[in-house]
């Protein structure tokens, strides 16, 4: 093809054939590299979090992608176009500012139970089914929420990210193994760990929050915790209709603790999988 | 400032060399080159390098005589033409003297004394030896006691006329009740029973000179002869008119380029050659001084009478005017009849050759211009006589030891003839050869002999010409070691079988004594292939030089001879036992329209009995050029009434036998004929341990006139 | 940096000795939610295929090491078997660039449902069309000259350079589904590298389109240009001949056809609704109505054909159909059986929401492409051109044979894999929840 | 593609002088180190650069006539269809010929340019060439030997031109003489059926005698403007010839 290479002679369609393709060429391995650069500043930009949630997001089922004020009946239909971070979504600043402020979490006690579930709504709920609880200033507790615990039953093993470590919010939070079902948690705020807890204690991770952006808009609060937990409980029930063998809640849903080990056969996998938000 | 090479140079430098490199030819002409070295595989192989010379000589393939000019490096021939201006061939060769060199790196080359462990499919080749030969020899002097030999010994000489046939004349004349033999087939059966009907003998074909040919299925454009000379007298001189016409039943190569092709029924040469003879009488077409030159005038007169026109164009499947056509055409100027053998198909019945030649006679072609004119032999042949008795003549089972010089080359004949000729149980076949050829894979003895243009060789006159010639055909390729000289084996021979003391000079010796005698006799014109010319004979004085100059190729010619004197003729025989013969074939009836018959077809030097060289397969094997051995070639109405419909396996069935055979349909050929190829076995894809098989021969009985051209035969589906 | 966020991946509780950890283990790598069969039943159903893989590679061995003496391919038959299987499967595989055109260039955002079967059944097209040609060329080792000294002017060449492009684009369109593998995707540097990818794939289905316009196209002229001979030549448009347009328009046509007869194979074989309905009648529509205006151009070009290169290269219009078993019913077939009546079938809304219809038009359409391609290049070789020539026919060798389903066998493992390990059909999971 | 020549090599193949003898091909075989037929081959996977066709005017006995057809490379001289298909250009037209030449050291064994070919000229190594043992040395060592996996075809005499331009350098003239220059093919046609020349020289035998009226092409109306040109006197050749093919397909084969 080169010149000094046997006797080559450059004809316009040549320049016109090997251009196109050479082109070709130089687009995919541009686009290529271009991918792998960018993969490479995500690293860099600690993005990485928040892509494998945009990209567990795409996988979810549509049911669990509902926006929550859908799930609170303030729109009609709405698919939530931003993984759950409601703080850069600008349907929710319009929809939420209609409403009446959400204000501080209500005190514990006030109708903490709920379709037999134990739901204070002293709290912050996240979509991934943990709660985020302001110790002091800055500091918050970060638990499993009752329909989770009773989902998962007692941890075989819990996998809590090492004091220092640096979450994401809708990033890994923690994970835990129940027999051969391992579940990803997702972490409901932007912080530095700075203790780990446990099931005993009722909360796994003491974090504090980033200084800046420190917004909570994207925990549910009030009563769109309700609504979201007849919703949770529908999914549920869907996911069992589907995974558990026929297994279904009775009357209602009543959530047993450990559901686990109410039928071995059930894919507690998938279900958990779909219950946690995972791909 | 320092100057310390530090390692972050010595990569900048390396990484820069790397880069500039890339600028450069280098690389892509290394990357370009690795195609280069995905040729230079093990498995082609090294062209031979040295320097590049020519060396004459002249090819013994067949007694065509033809000059060959090899192209030579490092002395190995390479490539092979023929030798310009030659004045046998005319610089022309055939397809397969143009491989000639080949032959030497045969597959099937022999290169120690062996034999098969019987003749049945499943035989082995087992190493044999010249020293078992001879003690097999002497005992069966032994068995019989006293000095008789036990049976009589036969040479089969495949070319005779050469000092060494003479030599082996000389051997035999020594034993009692031995006979010299010469194959069957034979390109001038014609001229022989020329000979026998005038008593005279040398005659040779004019073609130089005739204006038509009418051709008794003889090959002419496919091998007969010279090739080469064919070639000039049809195709080099185109002005001059020359009309040929071939009368037979198979649309040949010959017929195809003819001005006239008779479709002649099988079998009624004969009737064909009386009913012209009878036109030629009937319409006063004969010269004036015939009738009295012929002794039996009246009764062969009579017999051409004998089967009206009619009858005959029946018989012969031809119309009353294409007979009284040609017989015009034949009378109306030079004319030559010749009568055909088809390589493969064996020779005409010597009834047929008879007819042919006394229709010569009636023509008035002999010792005329463009007829059938004399020609002295070569000085030197006078002790014996070239011609041996055909093989087909020898009596059945008489003979002990069949020795044959080289296997049969350019015809094939059944092997069951020499099966016939042989003892029972004794009988041994001895079979001097380079190469496995069927007939070798027959023989007892194979004892192998030098490959072609190995050894120091000569050319006689070549079949039909029309003046006699002597080369030698100079070895080209070294002798391997094991090869023996059939001249060296003789004397060996002979007295092992009692008579010792046989000719003792060496190869060189007798051919130089031939080259002295034809020196002396001073006639004739020698060629020289560096000139390109000839210079006639007398003008060359030294032995030595015209030794030297036949050995590069050189070529003695004879001058023409003069015409005799009117010579008599005896057209049906002293005790006239043609008339009987002659009769018969007349009144023979024609064969029954229902009746199959097979007739074996071949190419000269390449049938099945001979060896090809491997580069044959270019038109055998890979293109249908020419058939392949087992080939049945036949009209689709032929193949319809045995009941099959397309081409295929088919069951060929004859008296002699059963053999499969691939059947090719040819709406151009006669229907009711089924024409089986005798083509060459495929010698690349063959070894040495399997024995090479007869082909559709096998299938065609050698009927009493010693044919085999015609079997009566039935085909069905396989 | 990247170092230290790869996988911490969870502990397992114990090395996986027992065939049940180990079936424990498989299930985790299957994508959470889709059940699939037991892994034994997966293996014995691969065992099969994998013995065909291995009869081929064998065959295939035997082409490498002794030449292609081992085919009955022959002088006048210089393209067999193999060159046919190349043209189809890259006809069916032109599924992955049409619905990605589809659905990245113009957005068709139900294609989102078909659109990794497609990719991954286009990658299995081409790269087999790849290997296939690689036993198919006398000299593998010097397949590279191509690009090292290429002609312009040929077809072949074009076709080289694109086929190997767009294999290349096919690799990294299938390289996401791969990496949203569930246990690749824990790892966090590959599910980035997906995402990133993700972001460019319209780009790379942009090229994947304009590659594949051009060498389906150039496969159809490489026939096209033979004006050596006439059976297949056509006249130029432009530089190309129609059978460019035709080609491309046919693969086209067919590979949507080919995405949903896969679809639904998978959904006979997995017993399992895959797709939505409507996606499928989709995929119908847009095969049918393009394969309706391929068989007008078709007919077009057919008369265009019998009345204009027939005359001028001096062949009776009967020659190329005189022949009993390649009569005129070959073409009669090929455009009214294999391709009208589909097209009729498949743009007709009513005809297409029977499910059988649907399938059994696209079987039709896919084999009617099929078809031409067989035509294309068996009939343009068998046909004589000299007038001594006959008809010849050919045969394909056991090796033919075996490199062939080897292919096939190749195609429908890794479609399997794929199937089991990957997402493939990202309805399913709804499908099932409904 | 199209460049000026200095030199129209082509022949004139007499068919009526044809016998089919077949010293054409064993003549270009060993010529140019074509190996001899491997076990299997037949004739359709077999190596002849030159082989002889026979075509039938279709009829039946005794109607029927043949003649025989030498069929090399006819060496089209526009828009050569194996040049144009050959993906890596290892088919070329030497501008100083007119030969249409293959480089085998670069063909990869796709056979497009074998399914470009009209007249069935090209040939493929379907196997490894191989010679009996010994052979080699009777190799023509002015031709390279080509490798299984590669197709060739006939080249003219390749190597016989570049001797005799060889030989007319060494003379000092930059053109062969055209009696130096004859292929292997027409030098052993013992009935000079093929005239070979200069077609661009007006002076040689075959310029005149491709002008003369019984002259034709096969598949003319292909339009490949071959250099190998025909003649016959018989008219049903000529017609057959040029691409007016008989409804019927099928043909007999004369051996």
């Amino acid at each position: 093809m080169f010149p000094w290479v046997y006797e080559f002679r450059w004809t316009t369609g040549h320049l016109l054939f090997l251009g196109i393709f050479f082109s070709v060429l130089l687009t995919i391995g541009l686009t290529v590299v271009r991918a792998a650069w960018k993969t490479y500043r995500d690293f860099q930009d600690q993005k990485q979090e928040h892509l494998s949630w945009k990209a567990d997001f795409e996988d979810l089922s549509p049911l669990a992608r509902s926006c929550r004020h859908e799930i609170s009946g303030k729109v009609r239909r709405r698919s939530c176009p931003n993984e759950f971070d409601c703080r850069v979504c600008a349907n929710h600043r319009v929809t939420a500012g209609r409403l009446p402020s959400a204000g501080p979490p209500a005190r514990r006690g006030a109708d903490a139970g709920f379709c037999g579930l134990d739901v204070p709504l002293d709290r912050l709920y996240h979509r991934g089914h943990t709660w985020v609880k302001e110790e002091r200033e800055g500091v918050y507790l970060i638990g499993l929420d009752d329909f989770a615990s009773r989902l998962i039953g007692p941890p075989d093993q819990v996998d809590l990210p090492a004091p220092g470590t640096r979450l994401q919010a809708n990033g890994k939070g923690w994970r835990m193994r129940r027999q051969s079902t391992i579940v990803r948690i997702l972490s409901p705020l932007d912080g530095e760990v700075i203790g780990q807890g446990g099931a005993q204690q009722g909360w796994y991770l003491k974090v504090r929050a980033d200084s800046r952006g420190n917004k909570m808009d994207h925990l549910l609060r009030g009563e769109e915790v309700r609504s979201w937990v007849l919703r949770e409980l529908e999914r549920l029930q869907m996911a069992l209709a589907t995974d558990g063998v026929g297994m279904s809640l009775a009357d209602g849903g009543e959530l047993v603790y450990d559901v686990t080990l109410q039928d071995p056969h059930a894919d507690w996998d998938s279900v958990l999988g779909e219950m946690f938000l995972q791909a | 400032m320092s100057n310390r090479i530090t390692r972050r140079n010595l990569f900048q430098l390396a990484g820069g060399s790397a880069l500039g490199m890339l600028l450069s030819p280098v690389p892509w002409k290394l990357l370009d080159d690795s195609a280069i070295w995905t040729q230079n595989w093990s498995l082609t192989p090294k062209l031979p390098r040295g320097p590049i010379s020519i060396r004459n000589s002249h090819c013994t393939l067949c007694p065509g005589g033809c000059g060959i000019a090899a192209r030579c490096v490092g002395g190995h021939p390479y490539g092979l033409r023929g030798t310009g201006q030659h004045p046998v061939n005319s610089g022309f060769l055939c397809a397969v003297g143009l491989a000639g060199h080949h032959y030497a790196y045969h597959p099937l080359r022999i290169d120690a004394p062996c034999r098969f462990t019987g003749r049945e499919e499943d035989s082995r080749l087992i190493p044999a030896s010249l020293e078992a030969l001879l003690s097999e020899m002497s005992g069966s002097r032994n068995s019989t006691g006293g000095s008789r030999p036990g049976g009589s010994i036969a040479i089969l000489d495949s070319r005779p006329g050469r000092s060494v046939s003479q030599a082996y004349q000389e051997m035999l004349s020594r034993i009692p009740g031995s006979v010299y033999l010469t194959p069957p087939s034979n390109e001038e059966s014609t001229l022989e029973e020329i000979r026998q009907i005038s008593g005279v003998d040398g005659w040779g074909f004019d073609f130089e000179n005739t204006h038509t040919i009418l051709s008794f299925g003889a090959p002419l454009l496919d091998g007969w002869g010279t090739p080469g000379r064919i070639a000039r007298r049809f195709f080099h001189r185109s002005p001059k008119e020359l009309i040929l016409i071939q009368a037979e039943s198979y649309r040949s190569r010959t017929a195809v380029q003819a001005s006239r092709w008779l479709a002649l029924r099988p079998g009624t040469e004969a009737v064909l050659a009386m009913a012209l003879a009878q036109v030629l009488l009937q319409d006063g077409l004969c010269p004036t001084d015939i009738p009295v030159r012929v002794a039996d005038w009246q009764e062969f007169k009579e017999l051409a009478f004998r089967l009206p026109i009619a009858a005959a164009a029946e018989k012969t499947g031809l119309p009353v005017s294409a007979i009284v056509e040609v017989a015009h055409a034949l009378a109306g100027s030079s004319s030559i009849v010749l009568g055909g053998c088809d390589p493969g198909g064996g020779p005409l019945d010597r009834t047929a050759s008879r007819a042919i030649a006394c229709l010569n006679i009636l023509l008035g072609n002999i010792d005329q211009p463009g007829g059938i004119i004399s020609r002295r032999e070569a000085p030197g042949v006078g002790l014996h006589s070239p011609r041996g008795l055909p093989l087909s003549d020898v009596a059945d089972h008489s003979i002990r030891w069949m020795i044959i010089d080289s296997a049969a080359s350019g015809y094939s004949f059944p092997l069951s003839l020499l099966q016939h000729k042989l003892m029972h149980d004794k009988g041994r076949i001895v079979c001097l050869s380079p190469y496995m050829t069927p007939i070798a894979a027959y023989a007892d003895y194979i004892i192998p002999t030098p490959a072609h243009l190995e050894s120091l060789e000569e050319v006689g006159t070549p079949p039909g010409a029309p003046a006699s010639s002597w080369g030698l055909s100079a070895p080209l390729l070294p002798r391997t070691a094991q090869s023996v000289d059939p001249l060296d084996l003789i004397p060996k021979m002979s007295e092992a079988l009692g008579f010792p003391g046989g000719p003792n000079t060496s190869r060189q010796e007798l051919l130089k004594q031939r080259a002295a005698a034809i020196m002396a006799a001073r006639q004739g014109t020698v060629f020289h292939p560096g000139k390109g010319a000839a210079v006639k004979v007398s003008t060359r004085t030294g032995t030595g030089d015209f030794w030297n100059l036949l050995l590069e190729g050189g070529c003695w010619v004879d001058d023409p001879t003069p015409p005799r004197p009117a010579t008599r003729f005896t057209m049906l025989g002293k005790e006239q036992p043609w008339r009987e013969r002659l009769t018969a074939r007349l009144e023979q009836p024609g064969p029954s329209p229902d009746q199959l018959v097979l007739m074996p077809v071949g190419w000269k030097n390449a049938t099945s009995s001979g060896s090809v060289p491997p580069m044959i397969s270019k038109l055998f094997q890979e293109s249908d050029c020419r058939s392949l051995a087992g080939t049945v070639l036949a009209h689709p109405d032929t193949a319809a009434s045995a009941g099959i419909s397309s081409e295929g396996k088919v069951r060929l069935q004859t008296r002699s036998g059963e053999m499969e055979a691939d059947l090719k349909l040819d709406p151009a050929l006669m229907p009711g004929v089924l024409h089986g190829a005798v083509g060459p076995c495929v010698n690349q894809a063959q070894t040495l341990r399997q024995a090479p098989a007869e082909g559709l021969l096998a299938l065609c009985p050698v009927e009493e006139d010693g044919s085999w051209r015609i079997t009566p035969a039935q085909m069905k589906k396989a | 940096m990247i170092e230290q966020t790869l996988p911490r991946l969870p502990v397992e509780s114990a090395p996986a000795h027992t065939i049940r950890d180990w079936k424990a283990m498989e299930k985790k790598w299957i994508p959470r939610g889709l059940p699939r069969c037991s892994p034994g039943r997966f293996y014995a159903w691969l065992a099969p295929w994998l013995l065909l893989l291995a009869i081929g590679a064998y065959a295939m061995y035997l082409c490498f090491a002794e030449g292609l003496q081992h085919t009955n391919m022959d002088n006048r038959f210089a393209f067999g078997l193999w060159i046919y299987l190349d043209l189809t499967v890259i006809a069916l595989g032109a599924g992955a660039f049409f619905t990605g055109f589809l659905f990245y260039i113009l957005r068709w955002k139900e294609m989102t449902a078909v659109i990794n079967a497609a990719v991954v059944l286009g990658f299995i097209c081409y790269s087999s069309a790849i290997a296939i040609l690689l036993v198919d060329i006398g000299q593998p080792l010097r397949a590279w000259f191509t690009f090292w000294h290429p002609n312009v002017h040929s077809m072949l060449t074009e076709v080289t350079f694109c086929l190997s492009c767009y294999l290349t684009v096919l690799a990294i369109e299938y390289l996401p589904v791969l990496l949203k593998n569930r246990k690749l995707r824990q790892v966090p540097l590959f599910l980035v590298f997906e995402y990133e990818l993700h972001r460019v794939m319209p780009v790379l289905a942009g090229v994947g389109t304009f590659l594949s316009f051009f060498h389906q196209g150039s496969l159809g002229g490489l026939y096209g240009v033979l004006h050596g001979r006439p059976f297949a030549f056509r006249e130029a448009l432009g530089i190309w001949p129609t059978t460019f347009f035709l080609f491309i328009l046919s693969a086209a046509a067919a590979g949507p056809s080919f995405v949903l007869l896969m679809a639904r194979l998978t959904q006979f074989l997995s017993r399992k609704q895959l797709v939505r309905a409507e996606v499928f009648a989709q995929l119908g529509k847009v095969s049918g109505t393009l394969l309706l205006f391929y068989v007008l151009l078709k007919t077009l070009d057919t008369m265009l054909w019998i009345n204009r290169i027939y005359p001028q290269t001096g062949f009776s219009p009967y020659s190329f159909y005189a022949e009993p078993s390649f009569g005129t019913w070959v073409l009669l077939l090929e455009i009214i059986g294999l391709g009208l009546v589909p097209a009729l079938f498949l743009v007709n809304p009513r005809m297409r929401e029977k499910p059988w219809v649907l399938t059994l038009m696209a079987f039709l359409a896919c084999s009617g492409v099929a078809f031409n391609r067989f035509v294309m290049t068996v009939q343009t070789l068998a046909l004589p051109t000299l007038p001594f020539d006959r008809f010849l026919r050919y045969v394909p060798s056991w090796q033919e044979v075996a490199a062939f389903l080897a292919v096939l066998a190749y195609g429908v493992l890794l479609y399997s894999f794929s199937f089991r390990y990957a997402t493939l059909f990202p309805q399913e999971r709804d499908l099932r929840n409904q | 593609m199209e460049q000026k020549n200095k030199a129209r090599y082509g022949m004139v193949v007499d068919l009526d002088r044809c016998t089919g003898c077949g010293n054409c091909m064993m003549a270009c075989a060993v010529e140019n180190n074509l190996a001899p037929a491997e076990k299997k081959a037949n004739d359709r996977t077999g190596i002849t650069w030159m082989r002889v066709y026979a075509m039938n005017n279709g009829k039946a006995f005794p109607a029927a006539e043949t003649v025989f057809v030498p069929m090399a490379c006819q060496q089209c001289d526009k828009e050569t269809p194996c040049i144009a298909v050959c993906p890596q250009n290892a088919v070329d037209r030497d501008p100083g010929s007119g030969i249409v030449g293959q480089v085998p050291q670069r063909c990869l064994g796709c056979r497009y340019c074998m399914t470009a070919c009209p007249y069935h000229a090209r040939y493929f190594n379907w196997s490894d060439p191989s010679w009996p043992a010994g052979m080699e040395k009777a190799l023509n060592p002015d031709v390279a030997p080509r490798m299984r996996g590669v197709a060739e075809k006939c080249n003219f005499c390749h190597g016989r031109w570049h001797a005799a331009r060889a030989r007319a350098a060494a003379q000092g003239r930059s053109e062969p003489d055209p009696a130096d220059y004859i292929p292997a093919c027409v030098e052993s046609c013992p009935s000079r059926a093929i005239l070979f020349g200069n077609l661009d020289d007006a002076g040689s035998e075959v310029a005149k005698a491709c002008q003369e009226g019984n002259c034709f092409r096969f598949l003319a109306r292909l339009d490949t403007e071959s250099k190998v040109y025909y003649r016959s006197a018989k008219p049903w050749v000529r017609e057959m010839a040029e691409g007016n093919r008989m409804p019927s397909g099928k043909d007999g084969n004369l051996s």
